[in-house]
């Protein structure tokens, strides 16, 4: 325990060298970087010798303000959670020195070095903490860092919206939390974890449902996600790839906690989360294509893949009400196990997203285009990175999908609605898969392929050499992942092991599955390099001519001839769209001799757009109302004490 | 050996069969139409052939054709044909298929992106969702496999105590299956009412659009990686619907490509007698036979195996 | 108790002319709009105030303590405040209330109506409270209803302040009315006189100052900080 | 000689109202370290009244006057620095009255009598309307004369209350002095009807000085118009005076048994200023206005909190420790944003973050403070009230209390995030910041956290022993 609490004191030091040296541009980026990644090393031996050793001894507890005591505990979901805490945010680290080159914004740069560490830590204390006060003020404290984190380029406007909207939705989920711990407290006064699962069984339901608002607008689910395409795209890239491959995962990380703590004999639980994971699901995903901004579409991305991992979570849950170990323990090491692929492949992503803005200044594929001849790492590791999240083998997201398939076809010996749920969960799980694999194949053959569409695409450069380097090693994990899945499944498998009711569950014959899926995989490369060289030979000594691509007859071709994400996305996103308000904005013609014309289409966040109209807009004109309360007259101010005398008085 | 025996087979008459379509059809046309042989001399032609490659693509251009190729083969190791066991199998291997299947599909769709073509992303763009529209059905159909035979393998669905057949339990279930796997079948290899391989229209083509750029022996492999996943779908189909079963295994091949063959005729009816849908006709078209698949899901809902 | 009553009903009736007289002054002062008027009517509803006390029967014995306290109470009720208040008036242009939020004739009868509810309250009352003197209650009651009146319905700043004159004074009489013995020093309540004199003096010089700043003391003029 | 503690500031404040500026301002440093340090003497039990009539130290009066004490040091030490930069006609009026200031609200921390707790707090009110009028534009005026005005008819009508306690103590027969120490021994006794009435008059009364809407009216204006180190008074320290008037009351009614019907009051009274305070801090156009805003909210959260009763009594002397410091903190910061840009309104300023570096990390620490983020101690105070309030079961309430808190952080961190990071119209620095004006922010914050931190056990034990009285426990 103490070794962990050094990483953290290590990691919190190189954040508070960033702040002190700031005037030492590139000293400060080494020295920071340096510290803690080294604090994060030694996080992560610690967290993978725990957790395929023996975890004895771990937990501490100290006393403070004579009220609390500030409790740490680590069990097997906790070691597991820590793994991405302390494995990405180092690689997102070495990815920011190239990648904060503005010497202009040093001091801002050391800033952002602090608040990174410490979300780090208060990432890791979130996980380790053992009552619901640490919880508490873990929490606070990595939802503050964070959006000191958001609020990096507060110069553009857009920005500033996204950090006040995070901002909003972190405090709102921790009134959530306030008062769903409050509640727990309230049955049984006391701050333990261990107690929570003494309440009432009537209030359990109460309970979780408060907490999971609460964690769920951190995790972004439906419709508490809007905040992540705001903040995700205001973020710089390394500050996104973390939030959004590390710390989402807290909300996730949340949701199983208390579900694990509060051992509620309802079904209840479990069908909410899975129908929400369903939704969120298959909602991000539609949005992600409807969008033109690559990190918005990511952060969309994102909504989607916490709505697969919380249908894992769902499916599990359900599992263990209806009895069903094998639904149960691969519906939640599914889910475990795509957390952790999807903090690699996130991560990986937004660097690539990055590493495009960094170096053509937008972030709209519309405008992009090219970047695979242009920017070659960049453009590779994307693609690994695209062909991982849309879920596909050899690569790594296909392992956590399998899995929570695995469980959910387990799940169909059930009855009734567990049985529907289950049905309904793996054709959401195809549906998802399948408008991923279109979203992303807008993204990798719009941004990447093709004829770039300006002149900031055309002249794009490859990033700096640590960008390169993390995101190549990050691509080579995901395919090393879905190749040789063995060692990072028996990782999600240690990290349910502590889970109770999945005590005893035998998993030797799922491993030979496994195995068979490494083979499968081995032999598609097989035949794929096979082929290539078949293909080779075939060439070899031909003719290979080029020149223009084919334009059907059309013989003077423009780059803005090619098929815009617009178009790519408009039929499916059609397909959804009551869930999916969008607006045509034409000018149509005019004159008779029609002069330039606009089409434009803006789609909109169901979620969103009803907060703006349903909510926000009558409480703005309800509260602008009331202000006539501070009318400015005294004798009027005068009249409400009394009035307040009267009403008081009539209660007398 | 049987099973390399049978692979072998799988491979060199996929090509044939497609012809059957084509004769088919110009039947229908009172026309005499091509040789049987035709794709053979298509894929020797292509083969011998150089390439083209448009200025605007990159290694992804070329990757394409190499994966889909390769996720066509691999269909083909997994399923049994004629009752003979794949060269590979495993608990779980239909879920590893369908979406190595994706992956060709992901291919696929890059590569036509990246020719910088008006036509070609368009085209993608379809290939993209239609394919999911049709995913839906196929993991209903799964579901239902599984309900009725507890595994979620090729091999295991046509072995062991309970075969799925229409001639089997669970016939009349099935019914709409196969109703709804044609449907599929139809969609995922481009075939009319869907998409039309003839038509000569860029702007409502899907599949065909998409290759427009590819030649030679590029082209070569695209045509050959479509010949599989056609007959693999249609492999699928006739264990289903085979009602023959014999312990000789040859008599058993001829039975069952007969059936194969009987299915490419049907498609080839069915080309000559509909014309192709309207674009926006079709999503409900593929949903269809899903509504019909999850119907069946909840009636399997009491079988357990 | 009783017998004590009727043995002091001869002063009881000498108070219960002084509290007529309050009442009085009360209507005159919500139908008055000369400030010089109003002024001169609080240095004389000061007085009677202040003197009430001293004719109730339960302050039968007079301590040399309470004769010091009336003399400063008349002075500073009788003399000071007024005096101060004069000079203010005499400072400022302005003299007369203008417009007042509700008018003249409306406000004599709104007294009216605060003498009714008093005496209802008072009437009221007496179920929990064994007042000796029920015109006193009825007088304090009216004359805090009248003051925070004043408040509300003037404008003229200083009127304002006669307003919470008035509501002192009425708060003094109930305080009279009700507390049978005082539990207080005379420190006390020498104290409660001193903050009634700064603050009339404070809003004094705000006074000045208003007219200095704005030409005139109506406090329609200070309706700037607002949030609507 | 407890007593002292007024005196001295009392007669220091006399002098400096006829000194020059530099050496009142010297002088005034001087007292408030003469001050904390009797305080702390007071706190020790080293001091005894010498008017045991008229004064007592009392476990929750002696918060008041720490707090104060405290919030009062670097108030004076900002105002060394701020009155050099800021124009004000008459600086020794400033000073002394500070220091009046200082010696009313030490009288009101240690008033045992309940009369001479209403001649205190109505002391307050006369002493720093000057201060409030210090700017001598038409809007201070304005501002002085509706907190004039409004305060002395409220606190007027406290003394109506007082009366009726008195009344209360006639019918029910007892004869003691009326102070709070020889109540608390009889005070079952006391006749319900009219101690409830009192109550009542008492609460509008002191709550009108303490902020409580609807009678808030008066403290935006005041706390927007008066000169930044006065607003931090006012809102660091009087406010809490007030709320001890409030309070003394309610520990009345609970020792004669009425707890509930005052609790059911002070309830009532925190949830309508934490709504009213949500409406205006919404769109507020005015950062002093929005931080006087977020005072009546943060008082509607004490009453609520003592309202509540049991481990909520807790969390709100917690939080009125930690709002004095954050508060006042933050008034200090508005001072130096003032400064800087010339005006008090939100759209006038903008990029502190780059302009203003130090104030901007005081204000936005102040904020997050302030909206309960850790390691600030509103944190532990608000997670405490809540929790107190579900222990007992006030679900409607506390569902209104969440729902007020987040709609104020949501209207706050809008306004706060334009003034720290929105672009700047008119970027032009009138007055440079400096460490002399950071610091004091900065120490009240580090205050914060060092409680929040590490609370000491003494003061742990005075918390206790003074929620004791109004049935608080934790």
């Amino acid at each position: 325990m103490d070794t962990l609490f050094v990483s953290i004191a290590v990691i919190f030091a190189g954040g508070v060298v960033g702040l002190l040296l700031y005037r030492q541009f590139t000293l400060m980026k080494l020295v920071a970087i340096a510290t803690s990644s080294v604090g994060c090393g030694i996080g992560f031996i610690f967290t993978l010798s725990k957790l395929f050793g023996q975890a004895s001894g771990l937990d501490v507890s100290y006393n403070w303000l004579h009220l609390f005591t500030l409790a740490f505990k680590i069990d097997s979901v906790s070691l597991f959670f820590l793994i991405p805490i302390f494995l990405i945010p180092p690689l997102a680290l070495l990815y920011s020195f190239h990648y904060l080159e503005n010497k202009e914004k040093q001091a801002r740069a050391g800033v952002n070095y602090f608040f990174f560490s410490m979300l780090i830590c208060a990432m890791a204390l979130v996980v380790i903490s053992a009552n619901m006060i640490t919880f508490l003020l873990a929490w606070e404290l990595m939802s503050l860092s964070s959006f000191f984190l958001v609020m990096y380029d507060y110069e553009v406007k857009s920005n500033r919206k996204a950090g006040y909207v995070y901002f909003i939705f972190a405090q709102g989920g921790a009134m959530m939390l306030f008062a769903a711990f409050a509640l727990i407290y309230s049955y049984n006064g006391s701050f333990a974890f261990e107690s929570i699962a003494a309440i009432p069984d009537s209030a359990k339901l109460l309970v979780f449902v408060l907490a999971f608002l609460g964690f769920g607008s951190k995790a972004g689910i439906f419709p508490l996600h809007i905040w992540l395409p705001k903040a995700h795209p205001a973020a710089p890239s390394h500050v996104s790839a973390i939030m959004s491959g590390v710390m989402i995962k807290m909300g996730i990380y949340g949701i199983f906690r208390i579900y694990l703590l509060l051992d509620s004999p309802s079904p209840m639980i479990g069908q909410i989360v899975l129908i929400t994971g369903m939704i969120t699901g298959i909602l991000g995903v539609v949005y992600a294509l409807a969008k033109q901004d690559i990190k918005e579409l990511l952060a969309y991305s994102s909504v989607e893949n916490i709505g697969i991992i919380l249908i894992g979570l769902g499916i599990g849950m359900v599992g263990v009400s209806q009895q069903i170990q094998a639904m149960a323990f691969f519906g939640f090491a599914g889910a475990f196990m795509h957390v952790f692929n999807h903090s690699i492949f996130k991560s990986l992503l937004f660097m690539g997203a990055g590493s495009v803005l960094h170096q053509t200044k937008t972030k709209n594929i519309e405008e992009l285009g090219g970047l695979m001849k242009r920017m070659p790492v960049t453009g590779r590791t994307f693609l690994a990175g695209s062909v991982a999240i849309s879920g596909l083998p050899p690569f790594s997201g296909f392992i956590g999908e399998f899995l929570i398939y695995y469980g959910a076809f387990n799940g169909l010996t059930a009855t009734k609605l567990p049985y529907i749920l289950a049905i309904l969960a793996i054709i959401s799980l195809a549906v998802i898969g399948g408008l991923a694999t279109a979203c992303f194949t807008k993204v990798v053959g719009l941004a990447f392929l093709g004829e770039p569409r300006t002149e900031k695409a055309a002249n794009a450069k490859e990033s700096g050499f640590t960008m390169g380097a993390v995101m190549s090693i990050m691509a080579v994990a995901c395919l090393v992942i879905g190749v040789l899945p063995q060692p990072f499944i028996s990782l999600a498998f240690q990290g349910v092991a502590d889970i109770p009711v999945l005590a005893g569950f035998n998993t030797d014959a799922f491993m030979v599955i496994i195995r068979q899926i490494s083979c499968t995989a081995g032999l598609f490369i097989a035949i794929f390099i096979v082929v290539s060289i078949f293909r080779k030979m075939l060439y070899s000594g031909k003719e290979i001519g080029s020149g223009g691509t084919w334009g059907c007859g059309f013989t003077q071709p423009t780059v803005r001839m090619q098929y815009t994400g617009t178009s790519y996305a408009a039929e499916m996103v059609d397909f959804f769209r009551p869930f999916v308000p969008f607006k045509d904005i034409y000018s149509g013609i005019k004159k008779i001799f029609p002069g330039t014309t606009t089409w434009d289409t803006k789609t909109f966040d169901i979620a969103d757009k009803n907060y703006q109209e349903r909510l926000i807009g009558p409480m703005m004109t309800l509260m602008a109302k009331l202000r006539w309360i501070q009318h400015g007259n005294i004798q009027l101010y005068i009249g409400y004490i009394i009035v307040a005398i009267i009403v008081l008085l009539l209660f007398l | 050996m049987e099973s390399i025996l049978s692979f072998c087979f799988a491979v060199l008459i996929a090509p044939l069969l497609p012809a059957v379509i084509q004769k088919v059809k110009a039947y229908f046309a009172g026309k005499q139409g091509p040789p049987l042989l035709i794709n053979y001399y298509t894929m020797i032609k292509l083969f011998k052939k150089g390439s083209v490659y448009s200025t605007s693509t990159s290694f992804v251009f070329k990757l394409g054709p190499v994966v889909g190729f390769t996720t066509s083969i691999m269909m083909l190791l997994f399923f049994p044909m004629a009752e003979i066991a794949p060269l590979f199998s495993f608990h779980g291997d239909v879920l590893m298929l369908f979406y190595l299947m994706g992956l060709g599909r992901f291919f696929t769709i890059i590569a036509a992106l990246d020719t910088a073509s008006p036509f070609e992303g368009m085209g993608a763009a379809r290939e993209a969702f239609f394919s999911t529209l049709a995913e839906m059905t196929v993991f209903g159909i799964l579901i239902i496999f599984f309900k009725l035979t507890g595994s979620l393998s090729f091999q295991e669905f046509f072995s062991g105590d309970h075969v799925i057949s229409l001639m089997g339990e669970y016939g009349a279930l099935l019914l709409l299956v196969v109703a709804g796997l044609y449907v599929v079948m139809l969609t995922e290899n481009s075939r009319v009412p869907v998409d039309d391989p003839a038509t000569h229209l860029e702007l409502t083509m899907i599949h065909e659009v998409m290759i427009l750029d590819h030649s030679g022996p590029d082209l070569a492999l695209i045509e050959l990686g479509a010949y599989f996943k056609l007959l693999f779908y249609s492999g699928f189909l006739a264990r289903l619907i085979d009602p023959f079963h014999s312990a000789n295994v040859w008599i058993n091949s001829l039975l069952f490509y007969s059936v194969v063959a009987f299915i490419y005729i049907t498609i080839g009816v069915v080309e000559s007698i509909t014309a192709r849908y309207k674009m926006d006709l079709v999503p409900k078209f593929i949903l269809t036979p899903f509504i019909f698949v999850f119907f069946v899901t909840i009636l399997t809902m009491g079988v357990m195996q | 108790m009783i017998q004590l009553t009727d043995a002091l009903f001869s002063i009881n009736h000498l108070a219960d002319a002084l509290l007529s007289l309050t009442i009085l002054s009360v209507l005159l002062s919500l139908g008055s709009n000369r400030l010089l008027t109003l002024v001169k009517i609080m240095a004389f509803q000061g007085i009677v105030v202040s003197l009430i006390p001293f004719f109730l029967e339960h302050h039968g014995e007079m301590h040399t303590g309470s004769i010091v306290l009336l003399q400063i109470m008349l002075l500073i009720k009788g003399l000071l405040i007024p005096g101060f208040m004069y000079t203010a008036v005499q400072k400022i242009k302005i003299q007369r209330e203008v417009e007042p939020v509700i008018g003249y004739n409306a406000s004599l009868f709104a007294g009216l109506f605060f003498i009714l509810a008093a005496a209802f309250i008072t009437d009221r009352l007496h179920i929990s409270l064994p007042v000796e003197n029920d015109l006193l209650l009825i007088t304090a009651i009216t004359t805090l209803a009248a003051g925070l009146f004043l408040l509300m319905s003037r404008k003229k700043a200083i009127t304002q302040v006669i307003g919470y004159l008035m509501m002192e004074n009425g708060i003094y009489l109930i305080g009279t009315a009700l507390a049978k013995e005082t539990h207080t020093m005379y420190v006390v309540e020498f104290g409660v006189l001193l903050d009634l004199l700064v603050g009339i003096m404070i809003m004094g010089i705000i006074v000045h100052n208003i007219n200095s700043s704005y030409d005139d003391v109506d406090t329609a003029l200070l309706g700037q900080l607002k949030d609507n | 000689m407890l007593e002292l503690l007024i005196l001295i500031p009392l007669h220091v404040g006399i002098i400096a109202m006829f000194l020059p500026a530099r050496l009142g301002r010297g002088l005034l440093v001087v007292t408030a370290l003469l001050h904390l340090q009797l305080s702390v003497f007071a706190w020790m039990g080293k001091l005894t009244p010498q008017l045991p009539d008229y004064f007592a130290v009392t476990n929750e009066g002696i918060l008041v006057l720490l707090v104060t004490s405290f919030v009062f040091l670097f108030i004076s030490l900002y105002a060394v620095s701020y009155m050099n930069e800021t124009e004000i006609s008459s600086e020794p009026i400033y000073n002394g009255c500070t220091l009046l200031f200082l010696a009313t609200m030490s009288m009101v921390a240690m008033a045992d009598h309940l009369i001479v707790l209403w001649i205190a707090i109505e002391a307050t009110t006369l002493m720093s309307a000057p201060l409030i009028f210090l700017h001598r534009s038409k809007t201070a005026l304005e501002a002085t004369w509706k907190y004039v005005m409004i305060c002395s008819v409220g606190i007027a009508l406290a003394l109506l209350g007082c009366f009726f306690v008195v009344l209360s103590m006639d019918l029910g027969g007892v004869h003691t002095p009326i102070t709070f120490s020889s109540l608390k021994e009889i005070a079952p006794q006391l006749d319900p009807v009219w101690l409830k009435a009192g109550f009542i008059f008492l609460v509008i009364g002191y709550g009108t000085k303490m902020g409580l809407a609807p009678m808030h009216t008066w403290l935006p204006d005041a706390h927007s118009e008066a000169p930044s180190p006065a607003s931090a008074l006012l809102s660091g320290a009087l406010l809490n005076c007030a709320f001890l008037g409030v309070y003394r009351g309610h520990q009345l009614m609970y020792q004669a048994g009425l707890g509930d019907f005052s609790s059911a009051v002070l309830v009532g009274f925190g949830l309508l200023s934490m709504l009213i305070a949500a409406i205006f801090i919404f769109n507020q156009t005015g950062y002093k206005r929005m931080l006087a805003y977020s005072s009546i909210e943060n008082m509607g959260i004490i009453a609520f909190g003592v309202g509540i009763g049991g481990l909520a009594t807790y969390g709100a002397m917690l939080h009125l420790i930690h709002h004095s410091l954050i508060k006042s903190s933050l008034f200090l910061s508005s001072g130096n944003v003032l400064l800087g840009y010339g005006s008090k309104l939100i759209d006038k300023t903008g990029n502190m973050a780059k302009l203003f570096p130090k104030t901007f990390t005081a204000f936005f620490a102040g904020f997050a403070g302030i909206s309960g983020f850790p390691p600030f101690g509103i944190f532990v105070s608000e997670l405490l009230i809540i929790i107190g309030a579900f222990q007992q079961g006030k679900t409607w309430s506390i569902s209104i209390f969440i729902l007020a808190l987040t709609l104020i952080f949501a209207g706050a961190s809008r306004l706060v995030t334009k003034m720290c990071f929105a672009a700047c119209d008119d970027p032009e620095v009138l007055v440079k910041e400096n460490w002399a004006r950071t610091l004091p922010s900065f120490a009240l914050l580090l205050a914060s956290i060092t409680l929040c931190i590490w609370l000491p056990d003494p003061l742990y034990q005075t918390i206790l022993s003074a929620i004791a009285t109004i049935g608080g426990n934790i």
